[in-house]
């Protein structure tokens, strides 16, 4: 089983996707009474205000990787993986895909490269069209982009699925006659349709039983064998995380803070943030876990803490803390973390 | 306290008496306002505020006043109240429908004394006592004065300001001289009045008339029988048969001055509503003859007007002046009609639309839908289009249609006023024909009516005008349908006399004996 | 090595066992309901009733050769000048009530119907232009929406009336008019919500072309919650109808509809003549009672949050 | 801890043959089909499950708060020997929030957004004692602050939705802790918190229940969270118990094969980037259970027997229990 | 601040559209002067008349001379009453407000009970029951409603007036009907008419609502807490019921207002809707004008005091206070 944990090439060849400075601003409107009323009377509406989901973001993944992202509820993973997936156009910053700027490719290739970048998304339910039968569902983008000639569309279905493990006599079914893990299939089989080359698979088994979750966990790694596949995998469960990705990425309130080879980044976490959440994580063991040591609640993301945003709830936290918005800090190849401490102990 | 409750079918659209001349407008100034002349329940003339007059030449006519009249604040009435009203009515800001059309005439006036008032017009004009009676006379009292007031047709002197129409829906100028004064106008909702006790004539039998606005008929008939009315003006006709089988309800109706008719379009082709023929068929008289023929006039009032209404072979109900009692109403007769049709080359008939108004006369668009019944039974295939009246009359105005129903009320009360409004060749400038969108044209009828509007005698006057109705009847210039009965319907215990002019007046609303 | 090596997922069956089709799922629940199958059913038999007309009705009540004004305000089950009857009477022009209520219906229905069908078309292309686009687009068909609802109905109806005259073609106009607002704002509504939804997300970064996705995606799930407000709409235009007739703006006399028919009966509610509205409104009231029942169970069956 | 494992007392708790199904258009839906449990006093038991096992009616069953048309049909359920079962209305109502008390799944949707959490914490003890409105606020504003929360006093005139999510789980344990109750059943509590959070509220609730004596049920699908905080866990499949035992027992030496499967499935448990050990299939239906053991067509060892319903026995000792006539073999690392 | 202009200028707009298209509608519907003038009129009395209106003048031009009024607060004068548009509106004003206020009140008293019965027990023969009879609030025309309820109740028991106002008293220097006992007798069947369709409408809102709540999870919380049956139903679940029953309400009271045309109309309410309709007849077109902006108007207001009681209702709406 070594390919399964080959390593990503590295071969001087370009990271698949390379995003620099991503900045995502959502205007969010505050409720009130004076936008209700402007809204209704279609009068003025209240200074909007932004919510910074990410904040100047930086990855590259490499052909073959497997980047875990992990981060805790509204920390901006989803945005980001939404906005490599072409899905939003970012506020700010650059995407290169293959090392190409998308504004320097004709509108050909960028077409190609956007269908190149697929997602699976994490509500099996809300995921799927519930008025389409299965075969239109995955069938629809081939039989558009023309990478099967409609009168074989039925036959590449039956193999897409097959591949996904659903079977193939299912086609004419709609999505609610499935249950969750068959539906999240579905997902992966319409993404696979395309010829992807990269997948960013956004919380894809969370809403999965434990069960189901192990094989599509499966799946997911059968896949990329097969298909030389490159994933982004999201999640907020680090033990999955752990099992999967080669490289993780930890975020916080729309920043990365840490980034390291998975075994590396579990044995050796360097941001206080990436320590306290190994430390929380439950773990199926025979002893008593001792809960709780991080104090604090996960500050809005209307009006994060200045400097370091993790710093109200940080340990070690010093007054250049609350001043100044760590770098990302290169360790050693592959390691980097966004923390003042590890800059002080540099010096 | 006797106290009555009116509900009317149509609300006045201010109190001002010089404002609007409209039938809800004039009946309620009738109230607490006289006029020089006034009309009896026949539309025939009798001393109102001027005791008598008389002509003194062709042009010139003497009114003399009725001498102690108070107005309701006490002022006694004299000439100068009188040349003030005619003053004002061309002063009204705004007037939607001016009453100087009734001054027209009046070239100049003298005041000898204080209850004589001296008349000059222009040419021989023997309606002044008729236009006068409707000219309300207000008080002085509520002008302002720079100088002596001169009456000039240019425009009075010596007047500072008039009262303003806000002035009378406020009560502030409801200073008149008639049997009620006023005491309330509720918009919408209701004008109270109350007994003028020094009334100069005979004095209402009520303390307090409250008029309510019903518009609706169902509503108002419903409004009568719950008593939160105690007598109520055209309740439909419909309804009529079951009013009058209700022990409690008395049900009084009289034939009023409106007619019903149908106007052709006798103009050269091609006329907008006709199909199957690209003549004109309706310029012909024998058609014209024809289509009157095939209505069924005493089904019509049996089955659709309910009795409400009076078979019509002319424009001018019986009764009036200048009435033709030579005229026959021409009898149901499909044969002759379709023997008419076939002479006058259309044998097959032709198609036709005829126009409507929904919501103005009484059953107006159900008596068209059985004329067209009729019509399209001796084969001229007949369809209606019957609209809201603001729609109608507009489209009327455009000249939209070949034939269309209408009705005329003649507001003087003689023959005069629907032959020169409906049937006179159209003269704009003469005010002949205002009303003529059927391009009906008959010189001879026109010279005849111009005679007698120039005939001071009444008794040849009325000679010459029926004679001019025969000729517009003659080659059935329009087809009269029927004269309306307008209904009235009250308790039991109250009685009232039929007013031709359709007007509610509550001084005669008197207790049943 | 090559595909997947165990694939149990292959056998077992799907959580539900049914193999129906969302329509056929619809219809499965919606019969369950015996009193909205009843309005149904009373729903078809009068739509048919009112298809057939010229067949079944003993006159064409168009048709004014056949009048005869002598038959005139007959009372239910009288005879006629000659020897017919009149089983539910006949109004003041010697129209059978019976056949004018059977055609009747046929305007009612079909003036309902058609200007519902159309206000939707129109209601959804702008409902779905407006919330796909957005900005100033957007606002510009939301005020345009704000203007309609803004106007009173009997005011538009009049205008279309003085502009295009009288006829049922111009009262579908009038209330197409009345109700394409009404649409486009359920429409936009829907679709801000459906738009959020990962399905269509998913169809965005297939590369799927904008108007497969407006209209192959977003489209078919504005679609229910809509078909629920147009059934009740069909009602309300038939009553609506019904309205303008009552305030002479409806359709032309001579070829009453429902409403027209209640309306003229209205002159006579107190003359003793109940049968010239009581039959029409009694119709009336059974269609669109029934007609709502239907759309009634239609909404509850098709409300997500109700359904478990 | 030990002093309370070892207390010869009756359980605080004692479930027995509990069945509570509901009654749809689709068919009869036997959500719990024969559960028993028993928890004592300051003990925290570990109820497991896959989704739609039917821990949740479990829960509410013990409250009657079964809602139409589900009903309980049969079994008993004792607190403190007192039968639930039958008990009325009225009683039930006065041991509810009193003697026992639930914490729910989502804290976005247990607290009304409404009322002032004053308001919904001064009611819950006004029904129960007669009671000042403020002793009572005293009495809130003190729960307020066992729970972790800072500057009580202010925030009991706050609005839930001007807490987070992990504010409101807690403002919620505390309204559960308001009587001192007996029992507590905590369904889910911290699956919609983040990891730290989710540490924060577990080391509380460990604490005050070492505290208070209560016992706690805590219901999750997780088995992580119940392998750190529980004394003892139940696993639960298709409506019924398929093991129960002391953590640390199920865990190291899982017996029965779907306990087996689940912590085999568990990522941390395997080697890093191969397979996982699956399951095969999925969750069956409660409309179309299969006979006997309702695991038996995922099972790697079912056989022709398994088409009869196995009983909870003994698996080795009374202690550890398991619903199976093949169970795993001892030992048998997963 | 760019937005406040931005969408200030775009309500504008829409006045100023609508006022251009009520211009051009009444215009293609007639003219005034033959709805006005007398029929014996002559040709100069009919031009005269027609100068003094202003309707000589080209149409475009007599927009931009409304619009110069209407910038200096005068939106015109009745042709038909000579008095200001306004004036003539707000003075019919309180009648309908009153009447709606009476039909809006008499909905929620009755509809809200049988709403929350027949949401609790949705399946129960009750909630059939109310369900179905709402559906008649829905489906009879209103008209023929009114005229039964007149036939009924004041023709033949005798019970109700049928028709008007009533006897009215001063309040704030304004007529009300509700303040006598007459006026109140006057008030009822037009009321209740009016109330029947939003009586039904509420019964739905409120049957919705209930049905929802009542599965969320803070309403098995509160059981759970041990409250009283009548405290979680009572409290718990009306107060959230009420949200949507409230804004929806809300908004209705503005159509209720704006468009109590037929009711009026058959019990001669003398509101602004019987104005509204007069006015169409006679084609007065500155007071149509007036009246549609004063109800635009009016619709903001409304929706600005709906969203007040809406932030009343509902805490989360309420400006964040610095948590
Ligand atoms: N369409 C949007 N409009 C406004 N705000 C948004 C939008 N999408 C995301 N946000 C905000 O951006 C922030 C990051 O959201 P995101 O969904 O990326 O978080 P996440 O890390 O995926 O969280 P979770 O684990 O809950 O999925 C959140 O505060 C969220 O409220
Ligand atoms: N009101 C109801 N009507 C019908 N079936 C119900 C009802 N409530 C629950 N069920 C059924 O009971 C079964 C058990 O549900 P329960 O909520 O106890 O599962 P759970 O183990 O708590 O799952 P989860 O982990 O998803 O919360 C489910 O299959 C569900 O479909
Ligand atoms: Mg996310
Ligand atoms: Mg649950």
């Amino acid at each position: 089983m070594s390919e399964a944990m080959r390593k990503p090439e590295t071969n001087g060849a370009p990271p698949v996707i390379s995003v620099r400075g991503i900045d995502m601003v959502f205007l969010k409107k505050a409720p009130g009474v004076l936008d209700g009323l402007a809204r209704r009377a279609g009068l003025p509406r209240p200074e909007p205000v932004g919510v910074h989901a990410l904040d100047g973001v930086d990855l590259d993944v490499m052909k073959g990787e497997v980047v875990g992202l992990v981060g805790e509820s509204g920390c901006g993973k989803s945005t980001l993986g939404r906005v490599i997936a072409g899905i939003l156009d970012p506020t700010a910053g650059t995407f290169r895909f293959h090392g190409r700027e998308m504004s320097e490719m004709s509108p050909q290739e960028r077409y190609r490269a956007k269908v190149a970048v697929q997602m699976i998304f994490q509500d099996p339910f809300a995921s799927l069209n519930p008025r389409k039968r299965v075969i239109d569902i995955i069938g629809e983008a081939p039989v558009v982009h023309g990478i099967v000639p409609k009168a074989e569309i039925s036959d590449y279905v039956d193999e897409i699925m097959l591949k996904c493990g659903i079977d193939p006599a299912f086609k004419q079914r709609f999505p609610h006659q499935f249950s969750g893990g068959q539906r999240q299939r579905i997902g992966i089989a319409r993404a696979l349709a395309v010829k992807p080359q990269f997948l960013v698979c956004d919380e894809s088994v969370a809403a999965l039983d434990v069960s189901i979750q192990a094989q599509v966990i499966n799946l997911f790694m059968d896949l990329r064998r097969d298909f030389d596949l490159t994933y982004l995998f999201i999640s907020h469960d680090l033990g999955v995380v752990e099992h999967i990705a080669d490289r993780v990425v930890i975020m916080y309130l729309g920043r990365v803070v840490e980034t390291a080879p998975t075994a590396e980044l579990y044995a050796n976490p360097r941001h206080p943030y990436t320590q306290a959440l190994l430390a929380n994580m439950p773990r199926i063991s025979t002893e008593k876990q001792a809960f709780g040591q991080i104090k604090g609640e996960i500050p809005s993301p209307l009006n994060p803490p200045s400097g370091c945003h993790f710093h109200p709830r940080c340990p070690f936290a010093f007054d250049r803390c609350v001043a100044e918005r760590p770098r990302l800090i290169t360790k050693a190849p592959g390691i980097a973390a966004a923390c003042h401490l590890l800059e002080e102990a540099a010096r | 306290a006797a106290d009555l409750k009116i509900g009317l079918s149509a609300e006045p659209s201010a109190l001002d008496p010089h404002y609007h001349n409209l039938v809800p407008n004039n009946a309620m100034s009738k109230h607490p306002f006289n006029a020089l002349v006034e009309q009896d329940e026949n539309q025939r003339l009798e001393p109102g505020l001027a005791t008598s007059w008389k002509a003194l030449d062709d042009t010139t006519w003497e009114f003399k006043l009725r001498e102690g009249v108070k107005f309701h604040d006490g002022t006694p009435f004299t000439a100068k109240d009188v040349v003030f009203s005619l003053c004002r009515v061309p002063k009204v800001p705004n007037s939607p429908s001016a009453f100087t059309i009734y001054m027209k005439s009046v070239e100049s006036l003298e005041t000898p004394d204080d209850h004589t008032i001296i008349f000059k017009t222009a040419t021989p004009y023997p309606l002044l006592p008729t236009d006068l009676s409707t000219i309300a006379v207000i008080s002085a009292n509520t002008g302002k004065f720079s100088g002596p007031l001169v009456f000039k047709k240019s425009g009075c002197e010596g007047v500072e300001s008039y009262p303003s129409t806000e002035d009378f829906n406020s009560g502030k100028a409801m200073n008149g001289t008639g049997p009620f004064k006023f005491k309330e106008f509720v918009k919408g909702d209701r004008i109270v009045m109350v007994k003028n006790p020094n009334y100069w004539g005979d004095k209402a039998p009520w303390d307090t008339v409250t008029f309510k606005p019903i518009l609706s008929d169902g509503p108002r008939v419903a409004a009568l029988l719950a008593g939160d009315v105690d007598f109520i003006e055209n309740p439909p006709s419909q309804d009529l048969p079951r009013l009058r089988k209700d022990k409690s309800v008395r049900v009084v109706d009289g034939l009023s001055n409106r007619v019903i008719y149908v106007a052709l379009d006798s103009g050269p082709a091609p006329s907008p509503g006709i199909k199957g023929t690209d003549k004109n068929p309706l310029a012909d008289p024998k058609v014209r003859k024809a289509l009157s023929l095939a209505i069924d006039r005493k089904a019509i009032d049996q089955r659709i007007m309910n009795t409400q209404a009076e078979p019509a072979a002319q424009l001018i109900s019986p009764g009036l002046f200048g009435y033709n009692p030579d005229l026959k109403v021409d009898g149901f007769d499909a044969k002759k009609a379709k023997a008419l049709l076939a002479e006058a080359g259309y044998p097959n008939g032709f198609e036709i639309t005829i126009g409507s108004p929904n919501d103005r006369y009484m059953n107006d668009e159900k008596v068209t839908q059985a004329i067209a019944q009729y019509w399209t039974r001796i084969g001229v295939k007949t369809s209606v289009d019957a609209t809201t009246a603001s729609v109608f009359f507009s489209r009327r105005g455009k000249k939209e249609f070949s034939a269309y129903l209408a009705g005329w009320g003649a507001g003087t009360g003689e023959a005069s006023s629907p032959l020169k409004s409906l049937v006179a060749c159209r003269k704009p400038e003469k005010g002949y024909g205002t009303t003529n969108y059927a391009n009906y044209c008959n010189e001879q009828m026109d010279a005849t009516l111009t005679e007698a509007l120039a005939t001071i005698d009444d008794a040849k006057r009325e000679k010459l005008l029926q004679k001019a109705m025969a000729e517009a009847m003659g080659d059935t210039g329009m087809i009269p349908v029927h004269f309306e009965k307008t209904p009235w319907a009250m308790k039991k215990s109250l009685t009232y006399t039929p007013r031709v002019d359709q007007q509610t007046m509550a001084q005669e609303v008197k207790p049943a004996k | 090595m090559t595909t997947i090596p165990a694939t149990p997922m292959l056998n077992p069956a799907p959580v539900e066992v049914s193999v129906e089709t969302p329509a056929q799922r619809l219809v499965r629940k919606f019969v369950a309901n015996r009193l909205a199958l009843g309005g149904l059913i009373v729903f078809v038999l009068i739509a048919l009733a009112a298809i057939l007309a010229p067949l079944i009705a003993p006159q064409n009540p168009y048709d004014l050769a056949v009048l005869d004004i002598m038959d005139g305000s007959l009372a239910p089950g009288e005879l006629s000048g000659d020897g017919k009857p009149f089983l539910l009477g006949s109004d003041e022009q010697g129209r059978d009530m019976l056949s004018a209520i059977l055609y009747g219906l046929r305007i009612s229905i079909g003036v309902g119907v058609g200007s519902t069908v159309i206000a939707l078309t129109i209601g959804l292309a702008m409902g779905l232009f407006a919330a796909y686009s957005g900005g100033w687009r957007d606002a510009l068909v939301m005020r345009l929406v704000d203007l309609q609802l803004g106007f009173p109905p009997i005011l538009i109806a009049l205008i279309l009336l003085a502009i295009l005259g009288r006829g049922v073609d111009k009262v579908m106009i009038a209330l197409v008019a009345l109700q394409w607002a009404y649409y486009a704002r359920t429409v936009r509504g829907n679709a801000l919500v459906e738009r959020r939804k990962e399905y269509i997300e998913a169809a965005r970064c297939l590369g799927l072309p904008y108007s497969r996705i407006v209209f192959g995606h977003l489209m078919p799930n504005c679609l229910p919650p809509l078909i629920v407000v147009a059934t009740m709409q069909v009602a309300h235009a038939i009553a609506l109808e019904a309205t303008l007739s009552f305030l002479g703006v409806g359709v032309p006399v001579t070829e009453p509809s429902l409403g027209m028919l209640i309306a003229n009966g209205f002159d006579f509610m107190m003359s003793g003549r109940y049968w010239v509205s009581f039959f029409p409104g009694v119709t009336l009231l059974i269609t669109v009672v029934s007609i709502n029942l239907v759309g009634d169970h239609l909404r509850d069956i098709l409300n997500p949050r109700l359904q478990k | 801890m030990s002093d309370v494992r070892g207390g010869a007392a009756q359980p605080t708790l004692v479930v027995e043959g509990l069945k509570t199904h509901f009654f749809t258009e689709a068919g009869v839906v036997k959500s719990v089909d024969g559960v028993d449990l028993s928890v004592s006093r300051g003990e925290i038991l570990g109820l497991v499950g896959e989704s739609g096992s039917g821990k949740s009616v479990t829960g509410f069953s013990i409250l009657g708060l079964i809602d139409q048309p589900g009903r309980i049909v049969g079994g008993s359920v004792k607190l403190n020997g007192e039968e639930l079962t039958t008990a009325s209305p009225k009683r039930l109502r006065s041991l509810r929030g009193d003697r026992i008390a639930m914490i729910f799944q989502d804290p976005m949707m247990t607290l009304n957004p409404v009322l002032k959490i004053e308001t919904q914490m001064i009611e819950t003890l006004q029904a129960h004692i007669k009671i000042g409105h403020a002793e009572a606020r005293a009495r809130a504003r003190d729960a307020l602050g066992r729970v972790g929360i800072p500057s009580p006093e202010e925030r009991l005139d706050s609005y839930p939705h001007q807490f987070s999510g992990g504010m409101r789980q807690r403002v919620a344990i505390a309204i559960a802790l308001l009587h001192g109750p007996d029992l507590i059943i905590a369904d889910e509590p911290t699956t919609a918190l983040d990891v730290t959070i989710q540490a924060q509220i577990l080391s509380e609730v460990q604490t005050l229940c070492r505290e208070t004596g209560t016992a706690l049920i805590w219901i999750t699908h997780d088995l992580a969270i119940i392998s750190g905080l529980a004394d003892r866990v139940a696993v639960m499949y298709a409506g019924r118990i398929v093991e129960t035992g002391a953590i640390a027992e199920v865990v190291s030496n899982p017996r029965h094969p779907y306990t087996y499967g689940l912590i085999g499935s568990v990522p941390s448990r395997n080697k890093r980037g191969q397979r996982l050990t699956q399951i095969p299939g999925m969750t069956p239906s409660f409309l179309s259970l299969p006979q006997g053991c309702a695991f038996a067509p995922r099972c790697p060892n079912a056989d022709a027997k398994c088409l009869e319903m196995p009983e909870l026995s003994p698996c080795p000792s009374a202690a550890h229990r398991a619903r199976c006539f093949h169970p795993m073999p001892e030992g048998a690392e997963a | 601040m760019g937005y406040v202009i931005n969408r200030l200028l775009q309500g504008l707009m829409v006045i100023a559209v609508m006022a251009v298209l009520v211009f051009i509608g009444v215009y293609a519907i007639g003219n005034p002067v033959d709805m006005l003038i007398s029929p014996e009129a002559d040709q100069a009395e009919i031009q005269a008349t027609i100068v003094r209106m202003g309707l000589d003048k080209p149409l475009w031009e007599q927009f931009l001379a409304f619009i110069n009024g209407a910038l200096h607060g005068d939106l015109g004068t009745s042709f038909l009453y000579n008095e200001p548009a306004v004036r003539l509106i707000l003075e019919r004003f309180p009648a309908t407000l009153e009447l709606a206020l009476a039909a809006i009140l008499m909905a929620i008293l009755v509809g809200i009970p049988l709403g929350v019965i027949a949401g609790l027990k949705p399946n129960g023969i009750v909630g059939r029951a109310i369900m179905t009879i709402s559906i008649l609030g829905f489906s009879l025309p209103t008209f023929w409603v009114g005229m039964m309820l007149i036939m009924i109740f004041a023709v033949n028991i005798g019970w109700l007036p049928s028709t008007g106002r009533g006897e009215t008293a001063s309040l704030f220097g304004v007529q009300w009907s509700f303040l006598t006992g007459d006026g109140l007798a006057h008030l009822i069947l037009p009321a209740i008419n009016l109330a029947l369709f939003k009586t039904s409408l509420v019964i739905r809102l409120a049957r919705a609502g209930t049905r929802e709540v009542i599965s969320q999870d803070y309403i098995k919380f509160a059981r759970a807490k041990g409250l009283s049956e009548p405290r979680v139903i009572l409290v718990h679940m009306m107060k959230n019921m009420m949200i949507p029953v409230v804004t929806v309400l809300g908004l209705e009271f503005g159509s209720v207002v704006a468009f109590a045309v037929v009711t009026e109309t058959v019990f001669s309410w003398p509101g602004i809707g019987k104005l509204l309709i007069s006015s169409i007849v006679h084609l007065d077109r500155p007071v149509i004008v007036a009246y549609l902006m004063l109800t635009v108007m009016l619709f903001v207001t409304i929706n600005f005091l709906v969203d007040l009681i809406y932030a009343l209702l509902d805490p989360r709406v309420r400006r964040k206070e610095s948590a």
